[in-house]
């Protein structure tokens, strides 16, 4: 396993924003983790890049095994050498993600010759070279240009371009195309898919959009308030999803040929953080199947025949044994 | 919900052009860009009109514009066939009264400063009117929000909960018609499928017309009765039918972007090369040429009409995909 | 949708007393209780102390602080204290009444630029720009040079002097606010301008403007000292802070006493001032609104 | 880039001719009768009269603009009726003092105030960021002249380490450009501190650290080159108030400058020389504008581009 995370909690200050997070990935596969805002998704990212700390968060159990060490309590100092040659990190939004006063070609230019050691004409050579495999044309000018000069997807290309520069083995995408346009949205899904292919690097796809999961994931992770719902080859969760989170996320998609009014979404609102109950499934109170014992008890993560994960009291698959105590609520 | 070819549309749009310009000073002349350019559409009682493009096509300057809420540069807006383009102010209030809107973003939509009930009492405050009594109440129900939600402030509320209050707050007057500017944009997909079930229920129950603006495609075919694609200003097709298949290269571009959430029909996703270009250097042709696949010579010589295909459908494209 | 929202009686009440709050930290605490005990002093003056301000007593003169003069007595042998009591009542109240002029005229001026924008702002804000470029002390200097010293005169310069702040403060806020959608859903429900600015934009940038008027005052009762200083203040025998160290400049080697007092009582106030002002601000929530720039 | 400063300079045209009419009214509604103190007790009218028209104070108001104008264009500031010598030379004597001590405390409330301004915001919420933002902010708050007054107390009167007035050598400078450099040191500490906090919660500079560049490489050559843009734009917009800090100073401590003649001219309706000073510190403060607007250019690649 190139990353292997196992019951990764986190809190900042009293309140646990992450609780037993397991998930991992391989190299030449692409995991999705998703979930809808408040699940914890985005804080993840900066959690296995040791930048959580940053925000006053500190990691109060669990492992994350890169390739072999374990980086919780790693020193700051041999992190930053990980950040940005081993792992590569794409942000969310392109627009903000690039330094306004600052070359293009010296922004892509820092991270190989700080963990190449290239010179600066190595280094700049080596940029034009990743920014026209990413099919950025006169990759020379671009470099020369500022952010301000380029549009959105290109952006967003110039930070895939900064992530690979020191040749990393695995990417960390959050939400690299929610600010994007459809089309260029496709584009940039679709280079990222045949980056994993092409460099054998393992990728993990922070995304609240199922449709993207189903398209280029070869694993995903479904979160909930900060904890695992369900787990899972994509092929096994989209065809059988036994949580019900899972199983509505994915009903909450238009489709075509779709029947009107049979889009129902999930009723309620994600609980606050302060909010979160610890001996609980957090999903209960928007759930059809929950029961008196999903509110009182929290339901552990149980390996499935799939070498998933799946958190839940009455998977989608079990009878609804307590369907009048569910009707009550 | 189709009309008959003679009736009078509850709202048409005729002709609408809106140019910005920008940047301007005291030396120096600033860059002008047409946001809308030239747009027509008609929308019959009971109809829910898709409008959809990507970022910059003019699809929120074409709600404002048959808001009223901004002027054209050129074109009439006319309700129930009577032409309002050149109402302002007070003139305006009877059109108010039938033609509401609700805004993408709920978080700023609603004044941080007014509980819920004021926010609903605002449309007859805002007219000097006194609202009936339970009429608040009457709009929390229909909308699905707890009645003691009423002495709430917008920060108590998530992002679902101020939609459905913006959408109460639209309904006040008992509108005709409702302008939807990507009312579930800014919301998460579970809340987004809760409020598109609720305006489809309010169509239901009411007998609302819809003007809904949106990015997202597959949403507006599974919701709307009517799609009208933009691409930078323009109307390149109108389907009146929304399972129809599309015959602008734009929109076959646009749909086969769009990710389906089904591993096992891995789409091999072809997608639209470039990106959209400033809107302040149009080229003189079709604006999609210098990205379609499809361009001939006279598509980058001159501009093609929106012109009936199928029914009242109608494509702006000399080399139409084949039905 | 389901669910109720709780305590919202008591969080109203909450958000009216934002002043109640700041008190209760210590900050605001001890800047607004040094605050009250200042106006207390100036308004009980008379009971306060055995002296008159404006008997001179020559034998008296040049007193270090004692006991029977805690802050000495100045060269004409009158005491320090009673003469910063009275002081306070001439220098605040010129401040406060000027500033308040000041914020009534600037928020309409600015609340009418930003919000109708064109042609009337642009004239407005070149006005507006070139005064604030001028420091406040020559613009006063200015405008008490052509009126004449004297409390009028200062209270005049303090109001023009400060007019491009306000000004400037309410057209950014208003600006920022109108591009908010709920002004735009107001538009759209037919709501008049004047319901717009009177219900949604001064409601929501009266915060910051009157802390920002707050601050100034602070400010304001410098620049009053500043001018009292030169001379130009409220003239003999009204006391005024300014004017008490206007007549001791010349004294520092004789009696330091008779401006350090005077001075430390205008600093004190000022960061009272500020403090409280900054706690405000920290309750308000609306620190990042009142940048300048 | 260089149309722009073309044009920014143009622009200064019609902004220096509103601020010359503004001055040349303002001065002219002045109470007192400058002629009244040349004249001795006794004089004829006719003296009176001729000593007016000497001045050319009898002529319509817009014809006395016109003649100023033109001779200010010429260099010529007109000659002061009180003081009785050409207000240029006046002027000329005096600016370089107040030159050195604006520029002085311009330099080191810059210097002082980015320093401070750094190191709060890199220790943001520490004690070390809270103890030096209220000194420094506390500073700010007090009556630049009562300070003056207490440092010469202080370093003059108790320790006699400075000179207590004057303007003779360098130790001369001291107290004067620290007094009035306080207020300036806490402005831009307040705007470096604050622009350098909120860039520090970019994206960009989470992307920086994920790139696994050195925090204090990201400190100095990222967050720091923002924060320098807003820096920048507050000093240009408010070097008045380093003007108007060394007016008062310079009386605190008698140095001969502009603001020391021009409290001095105000105080004797000298009108010519309050005339002449008033417009030389409006330029000064279009100039500091104009340098401000010109830094920002060069500074910022997208301010550089909306220009073309």
């Amino acid at each position: 396993m190139l990353l292997d995370v196992r019951d990764l909690s986190l809190r900042i200050g009293t309140v646990g924003l992450l609780d037993g997070l397991s998930f991992s990935v391989d190299r030449g596969e692409v995991l999705g983790l998703v979930g809808e805002s408040g699940s914890g998704k985005s804080l993840t990212a900066l959690a296995l890049t040791g930048l959580a700390a940053r925000m006053g968060a500190t990691i109060t159990a669990g492992s994350v095994v890169f390739d072999g060490t374990d980086l919780v309590g790693l020193k700051e100092s041999a992190y930053r050498r990980l950040r940005g040659k081993r792992i590569g990190f794409i942000t969310q939004n392109p627009m903000s993600a690039l330094d306004a006063l600052v070359t293009i070609g010296d922004q892509v230019d820092q991270v190989s010759r700080l963990h190449l050691g290239l010179s600066k004409r190595a280094a700049r050579a080596h940029t034009v070279e990743i920014l026209s495999r990413l099919r950025i044309p006169e990759a020379e000018v671009v470099a020369r240009a500022y952010p301000h000069n380029l549009s959105g997807g290109m952006k967003q290309r110039v930070v895939i371009a900064m992530a690979l520069a020191a040749d990393p083995d695995l990417i960390i995408a959050d939400e690299p195309t929610t600010a994007l346009d459809v089309t260029v949205q496709a584009q940039i899904v679709m280079m990222l898919a045949d980056l994993v292919r092409k460099r054998d690097l393992g990728l993990i796809l922070i995304t609240h959009d199922m449709s993207v999961v189903a398209q280029i994931c070869d694993k995903v992770c479904v979160l909930y308030a900060g904890r695992v719902a369900e787990s899972g080859p994509v092929r096994q969760i989209f065809a059988a999803p036994r949580h019900p989170y899972t199983e509505a996320l994915i009903g909450c998609i238009p489709r075509d040929g779709m029947a009107p009014g049979s889009l129902r979404g999930i009723p309620g609102t994600v609980a606050a953080v302060s909010q979160y109950g610890a001996d609980c499934c957090r999903f209960a109170p928007r759930c059809g199947r929950a029961d008196a014992r999903c509110r009182t008890q929290q339901p552990l993560p149980v390996v499935t025949g799939t070498g998933g994960m799946l958190a839940c009291h009455h998977p989608v698959d079990s009878p609804v044994k307590e369907a009048a105590d569910a009707d009550a609520r | 919900m189709q009309m008959p070819a003679d009736a009078v549309p509850v709202l048409e749009l005729d002709g609408l052009v809106r140019t910005f310009t920008t940047g301007g000073g005291l030396l120096r002349k600033g860059r002008s860009m047409t946001a809308v350019s030239d747009v027509s559409l008609r929308v019959a009682a009971g109809d829910i009109v898709g409008v959809v493009g990507e970022s910059g096509c003019g699809k929120s300057t074409l709600a404002r514009l048959a808001m009223r809420l901004i002027d054209p540069s050129a074109g009439r807006v006319l309700f129930e066939g009577r032409d309002v383009t050149q109402d302002h102010g007070p003139r305006l209030r009877p059109l108010r009264k039938k033609l509401q809107m609700v805004f993408q973003d709920p978080y700023s939509s609603l004044d941080p400063r007014f509980t819920l009930r004021d926010c609903l009492l605002e449309p007859f405050a805002a007219l000097g009117e006194t609202a009936p009594p339970g009429r608040v109440e009457a709009l929390l129900d229909q909308v699905g929000l707890d009645r003691s939600f009423a002495g709430a402030y917008p920060h108590q509320l998530s992002g679902g909960q101020r939609q459905r209050v913006g959408i109460a707050r639209a309904l006040a007057y008992r509108p005709e018609v409702v302008v939807l500017d990507e009312p579930t944009a800014s919301l998460d997909v579970s809340i987004q499928a809760q409020i598109i079930a609720l305006l489809q229920e309010l169509h239901r129950t009411s007998g609302l017309t819809y003007l809904f603006i949106s990015h997202d495609l597959g949403l507006v075919r599974y919701f709307c009765t009517r799609i009208v694609v933009m691409y930078l200003g323009s109307v390149v097709e109108e389907m009146a039918d929304p399972d129809a298949v599309p015959r602008h290269p734009y929109t076959a571009a646009l749909m086969g972007s769009s990710f389906v959430p089904d591993p096992t029909e891995r789409a091999q996703i072809v997608p639209l090369e470039g990106e959209i270009p400033s809107p302040f250097a149009l080229p003189p042709g079709c604006p999609f040429a210098p990205r379609c696949a499809r361009v001939q010579d006279r598509c980058r010589a001159s501009r093609p009409a929106l012109t009936q295909t199928t029914g009242a459908s109608k494509v702006a494209c000399f080399n139409p995909v084949e039905a | 949708m389901s669910g109720t929202v709780h305590k919202t009686g008591i969080l109203a009440t909450i958000r009216r007393s934002v002043a109640w709050r700041a008190l209760a930290t210590i900050k605001g605490g001890v800047a607004g209780g040094f605050l009250l005990l200042v106006v207390l002093g100036a308004i009980f003056a008379p009971v306060l102390t055995p002296y008159d301000y404006d008997i001179q007593a020559l034998t008296n003169a040049f007193q270090p602080p004692s006991l029977a003069h805690p802050m000495g007595t100045d060269e004409f042998g009158r005491d320090v204290l009673t003469r910063i009591l009275y002081g306070a009542r001439t220098s605040l109240s010129v401040s406060v009444v000027a500033i308040s002029i000041s914020l009534v005229f600037g928020m309409t001026l600015g609340a009418a630029a930003g919000y109708f924008g064109g042609r009337f702002d642009r004239m407005v804000m070149v006005v507006v720009d070139l005064t604030w470029s001028f420091p406040e002390i020559l613009v006063a200097l200015m405008l008490v040079a052509i009126i004449g010293p004297g409390v009028t005169g200062t209270l005049v310069a303090i109001c023009v002097a400060y007019l491009a702040q306000f000004t400037r403060l309410t057209r950014s806020q208003v600006m920022a606010l109108k591009t908010e959608t709920y002004v735009e859903a107001a538009r759209g429900l037919g709501a008049s301008h004047a319901f717009i600015l009177f219900r949604h934009l001064l409601p929501n940038c009266l915060g910051p403007v009157l802390v920002a008027g707050m601050l100034a005052t602070g400010d304001a009762i410098i620049l009053e000292a500043t001018l009292g200083f030169f001379g130009l203040g409220a003239q003999p025998p009204t006391p005024s802070w300014g004017g008490m160290m206007s007549s001791g400049s010349g004294l520092l080697f004789k009696g330091p006493w008779i401006i350090l007092f005077p001075g430390l009582c205008i600093a004190l106030t000022v960061v009272a001032i500020n403090l409280f002002g900054d706690v405000l601000l920290a309750k308000l929530d609306i620190r990042d609104r009142l940048r300048v720039v | 880039m260089l149309g722009y400063v073309i044009r920014r300079i143009l622009m200064l045209v019609p902004v220096f001719f509103a601020v010359s009419v503004v001055i040349f009214s303002m001065i002219h509604m002045l109470p007192g009768d400058p002629i009244e103190n040349l004249l001795r007790v006794g004089s004829s009218p006719a003296q009176r009269e001729a000593l007016t028209a000497k001045y050319g104070l009898d002529r319509p108001l817009v014809e006395q603009y016109l003649l100023w104008m033109g001779n200010v264009l010429t260099g010529d500031l007109g000659t002061a009726i009180v003081q009785r010598r050409p207000v240029a030379q006046l002027v000329a004597q005096a600016l370089p003092y107040s030159l050195t001590l604006g520029g002085l405390a311009l330099c080191f409330s810059t210097v002082l105030g980015v320093v401070v301004g750094t190191i709060a915001a890199s220790w943001r919420g520490s004690w070390l960021d809270q103890g030096l933002m209220g000194g420094v902010l506390f500073g700010s708050m007090l009556p630049n002249f009562w300070i003056g007054l207490l440092m010469i107390l202080v370093f003059s009167v108790s320790l006699g380490w400075t000179p207590v007035s004057g303007a003779r050598g360098w130790e001369s400078l001291v107290l004067p450009v620290l007094t009035i450099g306080l207020g300036g040191t806490a402005l831009v500490a307040r705007v470096t501190r604050i622009a350098m906090i909120d860039t520090q919660g970019k994206d960009f500079v989470l992307l920086l650290h994920a790139k696994g560049v050195h925090p204090l490489t990201i400190q100095v050559r990222h967050v720091l080159r923002h924060a320098l843009i807003p820096v920048v734009t507050i000093l240009a917009l408010r070097i008045g108030w380093i003007l108007g800090g060394a007016v008062t100073v310079e009386v605190v401590f008698a140095r001969p400058g502009l603001g020391s003649l021009l409290i001095k001219s105000l105080n004797q309706h000298d009108y010519p020389v309050v005339q002449a000073s008033l417009l030389i510190l409006a330029m000064a403060v279009m100039l500091g504008t104009l340098m401000g607007d010109l830094l920002q250019a060069a500074m910022d690649p997208r301010f550089r581009d909306s220009l073309t």
